[in-house]
């Protein structure tokens, strides 16, 4: 595999030039080559570059850019986390990529959207595993993703008020007549 | 057609095969199992039979760093409460009374010579919330609160899981608490207050303590 | 009685009356029924709830339910510091906790850029591919029990025995270790260990073998398992799953070999891919056989690392385990490969607390049910049961 | 003393006062008592303690030596249960059930012989009768399925049906060809064509080189019949929860598992009857050594032929252990596809030995 040496290597090297970093500004020069101002610079840390999505309605299109174009081929998602940003108002989700059996590099995108009634594409088109992960991000933050097939919650109750994980969550006092805080 | 009958005499001998691995173990029924610990030189000799013991009567042994019920030597503790920030499910309530100076020798030494500062009236472990992660006897400064290997302690009410290894009864507590509150009357710069909370403490003072 | 196209699909028949006009007739009309499997439910392998849409015995649709063991994992990481969340990953999945405090570990790690002992990392090494041959055993003992054979089980679980008696002598607890900690393992191994663990090699190779033929070869579990729930490669790629179930699709990919953590490119093993002689690549029985066979390859592994292990002289497994654990401001994503597949975790952190800020974990029994309702489509509720087997999933793991 | 024992079950079958057959009664309802008691006891007792061998375990220990009387435990645990039934469910039909069942699977032993005079009603149809009167389980099964108003059990009702009905047909086919050996389908006769110095020889699965063929499907076929593994698709319980019996509770599941035992010995006394001699000892008479004569009578034919059924019953049970269970559409090509035509092979086969060869 390609990457096969440089996770256990980029320990002994300095950060800058871990190969990790070094594909991942390939990527992002591919990237921000057709969507221009749409993406951030790459945030080069050693332990996981990425570059955030500005333009949130573009993400759809970069999402598919980054798992069509033969140079990329991000046909993996490993993870998408949902995160809270109360310090900027917003709420985002961080998405890794991979590309698996055919480039080995991998690449973080970020994507950011309002605190309230916050809208990002989904992109459970282009990545099937997206969908449970955008439906549990929508569960635990509260944003929406837009066009998702079945945007429910997964974990949490149905009629559960209020999204978990935000920094300024309130657990409810009483579920079903079942006290919560213990 | 052939394949039909491929499968028919494939089934068959793999269903023979299976029946007679079960059946070898059915004639090995009359071998057991020993009870060797895994420390043991022959473990892996004793092995062979029926795996079945009986539990109260025979038993795995733990081995020794096994992590089951949590025990505080008292004696050696020094009230740092270590364990209670480290604790991730806040099973340890520790409550400390400065020892005052006259008190000192009273109050003693750890094993290994450290004056001890605290009265610890307080030191309740709720057995049922603890998860034997084990982080609390590594933060342990004086390695007082470790794991034992009794691993089969239930009891019939949740109040009975918790332990208590406080070293001090209310009453004493009490007395300590004032004899503090009137050192610090007469020394002259003010000190810092040991959170003299009038906490509840438990009626039997040191009471399920190993066993 | 002129039948039209309607009335081969069953249930329809479109007759012309006497004024010459269609009328539609329905005899025996097939209504579909809701059928709840779960949350209660002996194969559903805990509390997942699957709502099935069934026509008869063909299952239309199923629909997973989650969340009935959720304990709030990231909830808790959030507030709990950074060496109290390993706990809280061991009882995510419970069947393979040391690999999961591995991944957790790897992750924390990175962030902390800190040197890790060399022998730490082969007891890592030993002790995570010691839980993968456990977990396997579990996974391929309830996946014969899905399908009706009880006595594998058993035998899986009497071999397990040994695996948590090893564990648990090395790290005093059988099935929640907590062993592998941020930057080292919290005991040494025990005097003795590194021959036992041989031993146990040697006495576990034969009962495999004894598995295979029990189980694997049965013809009527080969008839239950082959071409049922067929996954291509590609399809299996965007949906995300990894490990065996990937593997089981013909994809030779093991996080254990892409990335190269740990001791790993040091050892040599191979990654088991299903040829497509015994099993259609992508099926029921490829993600058995690929499980069947990572076990010995972690047998091997076990062998090897015993033999490079640097000698226990001097060493202190807590040597390199930080006093207090407060990483600089910035986020990771480090990941390990799990029995299920890929175990990730990205944790961000802000430097200034000895908690994280955030804790997700990608969670690889997760991942991989979500391609539960497309396998499922058309599928009988025996071949359902199949499916859910060969998907191996922990709920502990899935709801966190 | 075989001979007062045939002298004294003689005079109680003339045991008829007031012209009511009641020393018939009594003779009949021995071995079904019999039957019952160890169905309840050994039965149970037998397969957890042989699944337990089999799978290294121990097994029941604790109740009694060697946990003997552990069946005993369960039949009190049970008796004292609540018998519940569903708000919802069909009551008559959930209460009837298990009954219909129970009786289904105990009919059959009034044509069991036990001995040369233990039987019940030696019917000159006795084989027929005991193959039709099975398919009264069916009912029973379905009404408990169908009672139970859950889908679980409808679902386990439906299969249950589906694959007792199929397996009739090769069954019969193959106990077909046992008949035609003998020529006749009374129990008694049967067996006494299978009596003999020459012991096992004379049955009729030594008597003719192909009845190894019925024999098997019948065995087969009786797995099915009594939803044993790998057949137990209608009460799977990885698939089905319990299958038709998911909503029965204390003595009525116990009636339902009784009514299981009872039909697995059923099945297995059938196929050593026609197969394997019955109640006929299977020692030879060498010489001087009449081993045959000392091992016959009425108590060692009673003996001869539980021993037998229990040797079927240990390989249904040694089947169950090891094998995984097979799946609807499987099960019904293994009836139709496989069983069925080979069935028909056995009964041309046999005839044409019967009539050309011997």
């Amino acid at each position: 595999m390609d990457n096969e040496s440089h996770m256990s290597e980029h320990q002994e090297e300095t950060p800058a030039s871990s190969p990790q970093v070094e594909a991942a500004k390939t990527v992002w020069a591919i990237v921000r080559e057709k969507f221009a101002d749409a993406v951030s610079p790459l945030d080069e840390n050693p332990s996981m570059p990425f570059f955030e999505v500005l333009d949130t309605d573009a993400w759809l299109d970069i999402a598919l850019f980054l798992r069509d174009n033969p140079k990329l081929r991000f046909n993996y998602m490993a993870c998408l986390s949902g995160m809270d940003y109360p310090d900027e108002g917003k709420l985002g989700i961080v998405c890794n990529l991979e590309s698996l059996g055919e480039h080995g590099h991998t690449i973080a995108v970020k994507v950011k959207c309002a605190r309230d009634g916050g809208v990002i594409p989904s992109v459970a088109r282009v990545w099937k595993t997206a969908e449970w992960h955008e439906r549990e991000a929508y569960d635990m933050y509260g944003m929406t993703f837009g066009s998702h097939p079945d945007m429910r919650r997964i974990l949490c109750p149905e009629d559960w008020e209020g999204f978990p994980l935000r920094k300024d969550y309130q657990v409810q006092e009483s579920y079903h007549g079942i006290r919560v805080p213990y | 057609m052939s394949e039909y009958f491929r499968d028919i005499a494939s089934g068959v001998t793999t269903v023979l095969t299976g029946m007679g691995i079960t059946l070898r173990h059915f004639f090995n029924a009359v071998k057991r199992k020993g009870d060797a610990g895994i420390d043991d030189d022959n473990y892996f000799r004793q092995v062979d039979g029926l795996v079945t013991l009986q539990y109260p009567r025979e038993v795995i042994p733990t081995p020794e760093i096994g992590r089951y019920r949590l025990y505080n030597d008292i004696d050696d503790c020094i009230g740092c409460s270590q364990c209670v920030r480290a604790c991730p499910v806040e099973c340890i309530e520790i409550e400390t009374i400065k020892v005052t100076k006259d008190d000192l020798a009273v109050c003693g030494k750890t094993s290994d010579g450290q004056q001890k500062r605290f009265w610890i009236p307080v030191f309740d472990i709720d057995l049922a919330k603890c998860m034997t992660c084990g982080i609390c006897s590594s933060v342990c400064p004086t390695d007082c609160l470790y794991h034992t290997q009794v691993s089969d302690f239930s009891e019939f009410s949740r109040e009975n899981m918790i332990y208590h290894f406080g070293n001090l009864t209310k009453l004493e507590a009490e007395a300590k608490r004032k004899k503090l509150e009137e050192e610090k009357k007469a020394a002259p710069k003010p000190k810092p207050k040991p959170k003299p909370k009038p906490k509840p403490v438990p009626k039997a003072a040191p009471g399920g303590a190993e066993g | 009685m002129q039948e039209l196209g309607l009335a081969e699909q069953g249930s329809l028949r479109v007759t012309p009356d006497g004024e010459n006009r269609i009328v539609i007739e329905k005899d025996l009309s097939s209504e579909e029924m809701i059928l709840n499997m779960g949350p209660q439910h002996p194969s559903t392998h805990g509390v997942l709830r699957l709502e099935c849409r069934t026509d008869g015995e063909v299952v239309v649709e199923a629909e997973p339910y989650l969340g009935y063991l959720h304990r709030c994992f990231e909830k808790h990481a959030e507030m709990t510091d950074y060496p109290g969340i390993v706990p809280y990953v061991d009882r995510m999945d419970y069947l393979a906790a040391m690999n999961s405090d591995f991944a957790y570990a790897i992750a924390v790690e990175k962030l902390l850029d800190i040197e890790i002992p060399r022998r730490v990392e082969f007891m890592r090494v030993i002790v995570s591919e010691l839980n993968r041959v456990a977990s396997h055993l579990v996974a391929i003992g309830t996946y014969a029990i899905d399908l009706g054979a009880f006595t594998p089980f058993l035998f899986c679980f009497r071999d397990r025995e040994h695996i948590m008696n090893l564990l648990e002598w090395v790290s005093g607890a059988r099935m929640l270790y907590n062993y592998i900690l941020v930057g080292g393992v919290s005991h040494d191994f025990p005097k003795g260990f590194s021959e036992r663990t041989g031993e146990f090699v040697d006495y576990f190779r034969p009962k495999a073998v004894e598995l295979q033929k029990l189980l694997t070869e049965n013809e009527i579990f080969v008839k239950r398992t082959k071409g049922i729930g067929m996954m291509p490669a590609d399809v299996a790629i965007n949906y995300g799953w990894s490990g065996p179930m990937l593997r089981g699709s013909g994809v030779e990919w093991d996080l254990r070999r892409a990335d190269g953590y740990s001791v790993y490119p040091e050892l040599d093993f191979e990654i088991p891919v299903p040829d497509g002689r015994f099993s259609d690549i992508g099926d029921s029985l490829s993600r058995h056989l690929v499980r069947a066979m990572e076990m010995e390859q972690s047998l091997n592994i076990i062998e090897q690392c015993l033999d490079k292990m640097p000698s226990p002289e001097g060493f202190d497994p807590r040597a390199a385990i930080p006093k207090r654990i407060r990483p600089r401001a910035g986020e990771v994503y480090g990941r390990a490969e799990n029995p299920r597949g890929e175990l990730g975790f990205y944790i961000v952190s802000d430097g200034k607390s000895t908690k994280p800020l955030r804790c997700k974990a990608r969670s690889s029994c997760f991942v991989n049910l979500s391609a539960m309702k497309e396998l499922s489509q058309g599928q009988l509720i025996p071949d359902l049961v199949a499916i859910i087997g060969s998907i191996d999933i922990v709920l502990g793991e899935i709801d966190r | 003393m075989s001979t007062s024992l045939n002298a004294w079950s003689d005079a109680l079958s003339g045991f008829s006062p007031a012209g009511l057959p009641l020393g018939l009664l009594i003779i009949a309802a021995i071995p079904l008592v019999f039957i019952a008691l160890y169905a309840l006891t050994y039965g149970v007792y037998g397969e957890r303690k042989i699944s337990a061998f089999m799978q290294d375990r121990l097994g029941p220990m604790e109740v009694g030596k060697w946990g003997i009387l552990q069946t005993l435990a369960d039949i009190l645990k049970l008796l004292q249960k609540e018998d519940i039934v569903n708000k919802e469910a069909d009551k008559f039909l959930f209460v009837i059930g298990p009954g219909v069942l129970f009786v289904g699977a105990f009919l059959a032993f009034a044509v069991l012989p036990f001995g040369p005079a233990f039987i019940g009603a030696d019917l000159n149809v006795g084989l027929f009768y005991a193959i039709g009167i099975v398919a009264l389980e069916v009912v029973g099964i379905l009404a408990a399925g169908w009672g139970s108003n859950n889908k679980w059990a409808l679902y386990g009702a439906i299969r249950s049906v589906a694959q007792i009905v199929s397996y009739e047909i090769p069954a019969a086919i193959a106990i077909l060809c046992g008949a035609m050996m003998a020529g006749t389908l009374g129990m008694q006769q049967i067996i006494l064509q299978q009596q003999g110095e020459y012991g096992f020889l004379h049955y009729f699965l030594f008597q003719n080189p192909i009845a190894w063929l019925p024999f098997l499907i019948y065995f087969i076929s009786s797995l099915a019949e009594t939803n044993r593994a790998p057949f137990d698709i209608p009460e799977a319980e990885s698939e089905l929860v319990a299958g038709y019996f998911t909503e029965y509770t204390g003595m009525k599941f116990a009636v339902i598992f009784l009514a299981e035992y009872g039909s697995m010995f059923m099945v297995s006394a059938i196929i050593s009857i026609v197969f394997l001699g019955g109640w006929a000892s299977p020692l030879p008479n060498i010489g001087a050594l009449a081993l045959n004569d000392w091992t016959s009578g009425p108590l060692w034919g009673a003996f001869w032929i539980v021993m037998k059924g229990f040797f079927f019953i240990f390989i249904q049970m040694w089947l169950r252990w090891t094998l995984p269970r097979l799946r609807v559409d499987q099960l019904m090509h293994l009836c139709w596809k496989v069983l069925t035509p080979f069935a028909f092979v056995a009964f041309v086969l046999t005839a044409v030995w019967e009539i050309y060869v011997k």
